[in-house]
């Protein structure tokens, strides 16, 4: 028990991310309703931007902007008290991409809703085959 | 669908979470993330680029080329919007009209009372009694808005924020306009098609100065090269390249979550919002 | 290299697809020439620059003038060449051949549309290009995000099936990026190649196999893998038809590039057969999806819909090549990308064309075609020959190599799927011929002046699809270049002295 | 960091996390899932990517919250799971 108590506390998070990323994906595939599945792909998607976020995070460093100015001083700059900034640029990115396929997403759910008036899929799929 | 989620969910969590005990302990300073290509950021983009925000640094200059892409995955999204939704040919429909004098409420079917008339005012169909305080703070706070906004633009070099931040700012207060007041007012401020040639405007700056860099004889995005133009050393340079490619972003953005909004909101009439 | 061939390969269609949803808004005639003189110059360039690469070897482009693991690189070696040329010259030739279709279908949208296929484009042809594995996220979040705008234009049930692939793909990108990230969390690097040489004292570690696999899954949603295709036939069938005679040929074959890219030189070939030993699971699956693939294309009753699920057979023809694990079986995947977008690009736009003058696709209505559209169905029938594996057309040769890798590898199984599933094609397209040349024969033959009478779709359209046609058979002709001069030298050496199943 | 605090955050987002996709109003889980968006964004500024909590509260918290309740706005509220 007591060799455990150390690997709980540094793996935890990923732990929970990935709970939190499954959470999202099980949304996003068993979930009826078109808008719902789209607030799982949300989650799905911000769960992994936190995961890599968490990629960059180091114990005791501070946020990725150099002291600078004129007390600043003219000192090496030590990558450890700073904490990673490439995984944030990514998540940038990746948060950039999940809103936009958000934006196109719900474009397609009310083009769809102006069809069939619901957003439930086995309504829509029950009306397909009715016709 | 649910079996087949749970039993998708259960194996794709258990092998994630099976690598996980190879991971580095969380925060590690020594992990490979943190020692192998991410030092030199730290170390050197306040003497390479002049810019303390390093974040912002390899947003713009190092990978430079990522965030050009991703500027265009937003303006995809706001060309899908508009080509999905956007519909030209309408019948005319109900209209509602207010006389302003008298707060009688006129419904109109098929035709419509001319637009400018300082008698009746157009309203929604789901209009409600507007609540002055509402429209006035609105009103009032879209400049301050605005002004952050152009603040975070102009100031990503040394603070948290850039293009993308600011952009959306500038696009949230449109909106604000839009939802406090009704969505012909918003259009008022920003034509649809100015929004449109915005949109393309901004990339355009983005790509455009990566050319520019070609045309002046250095690689693509190498804004080194642009201290021939710019008058400055080959730092500030590229100092003020970011700047330029912040500027594009913001520009692209923004018009691109108006846009997106107003076809979302008014599914693609761009008439009656939210 | 001085040059700049490789970015102004990206970034003339680029700048092409802003100035014309620009345009779009001031001077709507100029949309169509600026959208082709985009593709146009992308098509030229890239042919440029894989005759740079035959002649003087693997270029490197540093983008932002930053060397490779800090910046963002450029690799453009044999494979990526090839499949650029493919790319951006077959979407060219597409948007020549459907300009009409277009302009009928979206007069008041062109500009938007041919924007979205100009990004479109410009998301493959970077994803070929690049070097860095974060970077090929992006631009397939570009050329997704494109697609499903441009697929769900089609009418009927188009934005449903878009929304399912939108979800699918989503997902897709997701386990991609899940494994890009693992395999980072562990190397610290986005690269391909550095990671390439940060992972062989790694490979016993869990994560990596896990990123390998996740980053597979990722692909393989893409390219519609058998039991991952759900979404490919309703979304292919519903689409335009000038969209879907772009994306069914091109999207999934650069998916099945990028999988052969992570196998031979991010993971290389040592850590996918040796390490992990999927070759065998991997070559089953395939069978699988040759043999699913084929039989559900039997039990279609539209054209589109019959091709859609060719591909997910031919799909699997591309996967259990490349898992064969000897060089053969490698020559047979990658001559079958080349060859199979032009089978495709062929297919669609025959059908395409049939659409835009019956505006049906189903088989029962396909009856006189040939007397109607003589010079379309020869080109069908000449794609189907091709799909088949006639020996004067290029299909012969990509599925020759596939059966001799199979052969060589032991794996009868892979061999039987392909005999069977060429069996299944020939009763498709006689079944084609047989409407189109002699009517439905339940119906009997149909005697009327108004389905007798020729017409033949107009020739801006018939000649692009008369040049593939031709291409079909050029390019078997030529495989034994191809092969010797493109194709082998990208090979591992690792596949070669790779101990097959002994 | 405080561990502590990130429990409790993390805690909080896997809540409302199950919340947005088991409430019965979309509408309702359009907000929920921008107090996701905003407890997200407060769990990166601690982990000092002030610049993804920046972007995250304009753009997830914010302008997708307003998309979202833009599209129920233009559809229904109604759901059944």
């Amino acid at each position: 028990m007591s060799e455990l108590i150390p690997v709980i506390v540094a793996k935890y998070n990923y732990w929970l991310y990935i709970v939190l990323m499954m959470i999202g994906l099980y949304a996003m595939i068993a979930k009826n309703n078109l808008v719902k599945k789209l607030v799982g792909m949300n989650i799905f998607q911000t769960s992994i931007i936190l995961f890599y976020v968490s990629i960059g995070c180091k114990k005791g460093a501070t946020i990725p902007i150099i002291h600078h100015g004129i007390h600043a001083g003219q000192h090496a700059v030590d990558p450890a008290h700073y904490v990673n900034p490439l995984p944030h640029v990514l998540m940038l990115t990746a948060i950039v991409v999940s809103v936009s396929t958000l934006g196109v997403a719900l474009a397609l759910a009310i083009k769809i809703y102006n069809r069939y008036k619901t957003l439930e899929e086995d309504e829509i799929l029950a009306r397909l085959r009715a016709q | 669908m649910k079996t087949v989620g749970i039993i998708i969910v259960f194996l794709a969590g258990t092998l994630l979470l099976y690598a996980t005990q190879d991971f580095p302990p969380w925060g590690a300073p020594d992990s490979p993330a943190s020692t192998h290509v991410s030092p030199r950021y730290l170390q050197r983009a306040m003497e390479e680029t002049a810019v303390p925000n390093v974040v912002t640094a390899v947003l713009a200059d190092y990978r430079g080329f990522d965030t050009m892409f991703e500027t265009t995955v937003i303006f995809c999204a706001g060309i899908g919007c508009f080509i999905l939704l956007r519909v030209f040919r309408q019948r005319p429909e109900d209209r509602y009209y207010r006389h302003i004098a008298t707060e009688i409420t006129l419904h109109v079917k098929g035709g419509r009372i001319p637009n400018k008339s300082s008698e009746f005012e157009r309203i929604d169909a789901l209009w409600t009694p507007y609540d002055l305080i509402i429209k006035t703070v609105c009103r009032i706070l879209v400049p301050f808005i605005q002004l952050f906004a152009l603040y975070v633009i102009a100031h990503g070099h040394h603070s948290p924020g850039g293009g993308f931040q600011g952009g959306v700012i500038l696009g949230a207060s449109v909106i604000l306009l839009a939802i406090s007041h009704n969505m012909r007012t918003a259009i008022d401020r920003l034509s649809e098609k100015a929004d449109n040639l915005l949109m393309a405007i901004g990339v355009f700056i983005y790509t455009g100065i990566g050319a520019v860099c070609i045309l002046l004889g250095a690689g693509f995005l190498d804004y080194r090269t642009l201290s021939a133009v710019l008058f400055v050393d080959d730092i500030m340079a590229r100092s003020h390249g970011i700047f330029g490619v912040e500027i594009g972003v913001g520009i692209t953005v923004m018009a691109v979550m108006i846009s997106i909004y107003n076809n979302l909101a008014s599914a693609g009439k761009q008439d009656e919002g939210l | 290299m001085n040059d700049h061939t490789p970015a102004l390969l990206i970034i003339l269609p680029l700048l092409f697809a802003f100035l014309v949803s620009g345009m779009a808004w001031i001077k709507k005639g100029l949309c169509y020439p600026l959208a082709a003189g985009g593709s146009g110059l992308c098509a030229f360039f890239s042919i440029r620059l894989f005759a740079h690469v035959l002649e003087h070897g693997t270029v490197q482009y540093s983008l932002g003038g930053w060397e490779a693991p800090w910046g963002i690189g450029y690799h453009v070696d044999l494979l990526n060449g090839l499949v650029l040329v493919v790319v951006s010259v077959l979407a060219f030739i597409n948007m020549i051949a459907t300009r009409r279709a277009v302009a009928a279908q979206f007069p008041e949208k062109e500009g938007a549309f041919y924007a979205l296929y100009l990004l479109f484009i410009v998301g493959l042809v970077g994803i070929a290009a690049t070097g860095d594995l974060f970077n090929l996220y992006v631009l397939l979040e570009v050329a997704s995000l494109t697609s499903y705008g441009l697929i769900a234009l089609g009418g009927g049930r188009a934005p449903l099936s878009s929304l399912n692939y939108l979800y699918m793909g989503t997902i897709g990108g997701c386990f991609y990026l899940l494994g890009v990230g693992y395999l980072y969390i562990m190397t610290g690097s986005l690269n391909m190649a550095d990671v390439a040489s940060l992972l062989p004292p790694l490979y016993g570690s869990s994560a990596i196999w896990v990123a390998f696999t996740f980053c597979m899954v990722g692909v393989g949603v893409k390219m519609a893998f058998f039991p991952l295709h759900v979404w490919l036939p309703n979304a292919y069938t519903y689409a335009p038809s000038a969209v879907s005679s772009l994306i069914a040929p091109l999207m999934t074959k650069v998916m099945v590039y990028v999988m052969i890219r992570l196998m031979i030189s991010v993971f290389c070939v040592d850590f996918a057969f040796s390490v992990l030993d999927l070759g065998n699971a991997m070559v089953w699956l395939s069978i699988l999806a040759i043999v699913m693939g084929a039989a559900l294309a039997l039990a279609q009753k539209n054209l589109k819909r019959m091709f859609c699920y060719i591909i997910v057979s031919e799909i699997g023809y591309m996967v259990g090549g490349a898992w064969l694990g000897n060089p053969a079986g490698m020559t047979g995947a990658i001559l079958h990308i080349l060859n199979d977008a032009l089978m495709t690009i062929c297919l669609f736009l025959a059908a395409g064309t049939i659409h835009y003058r019956i505006n049906n696709l189903d088989l029962d209505q396909l009856q006189g075609m040939f007397r109607r559209m003589p010079v379309t169905m020869a080109c069908l029938v000449a794609a189907g020959l091709s799909i088949i594996g006639v020996p004067p057309t290029c299909g012969f040769f990509s599925k020759w190599y596939l059966i001799t890798g199979a052969l060589q590898a032991g794996q009868y199984g892979f061999m039987a799927a392909l005999l069977f599933s060429s069996l299944v094609n020939v009763i498709l397209f006689f079944r084609v011929i047989e409407i189109g040349y002699y009517g439905d024969f339940h119906h009997g033959r149909v005697h009327g002046s108004a389905l007798e009478t020729r017409t033949e779709a107009p020739a801006a359209m018939l000649v692009p699809l008369l040049i593939l046609s031709a291409g079909l058979v050029v390019m078997g002709v030529f495989t034994g270049t191809i092969v010797t001069s493109v194709i082998d030298p990208v090979l591992p050496a690792a596949l070669g002295r790779q101990p097959l199943c002994p | 960091m405080i561990w502590q605090l990130d429990l409790a955050i993390l805690t909080l987002i896997i809540v409302t996390a199950i919340a947005a996709i088991s409430v019965k109003d979309l509408l309702g889980c359009a907000i929920l899932f921008g107090a996701y968006s905003f407890l997200m964004c407060l769990l990166w500024a601690i982990m000092a990517a002030v610049d993804v909590a920046f972007t995250e509260a304009s753009v997830g918290a914010g302008v997708s919250t307003v998309f979202f309740v833009a599209a129920v706005f233009r559809t229904t509220r109604r759901t059944r799971d």
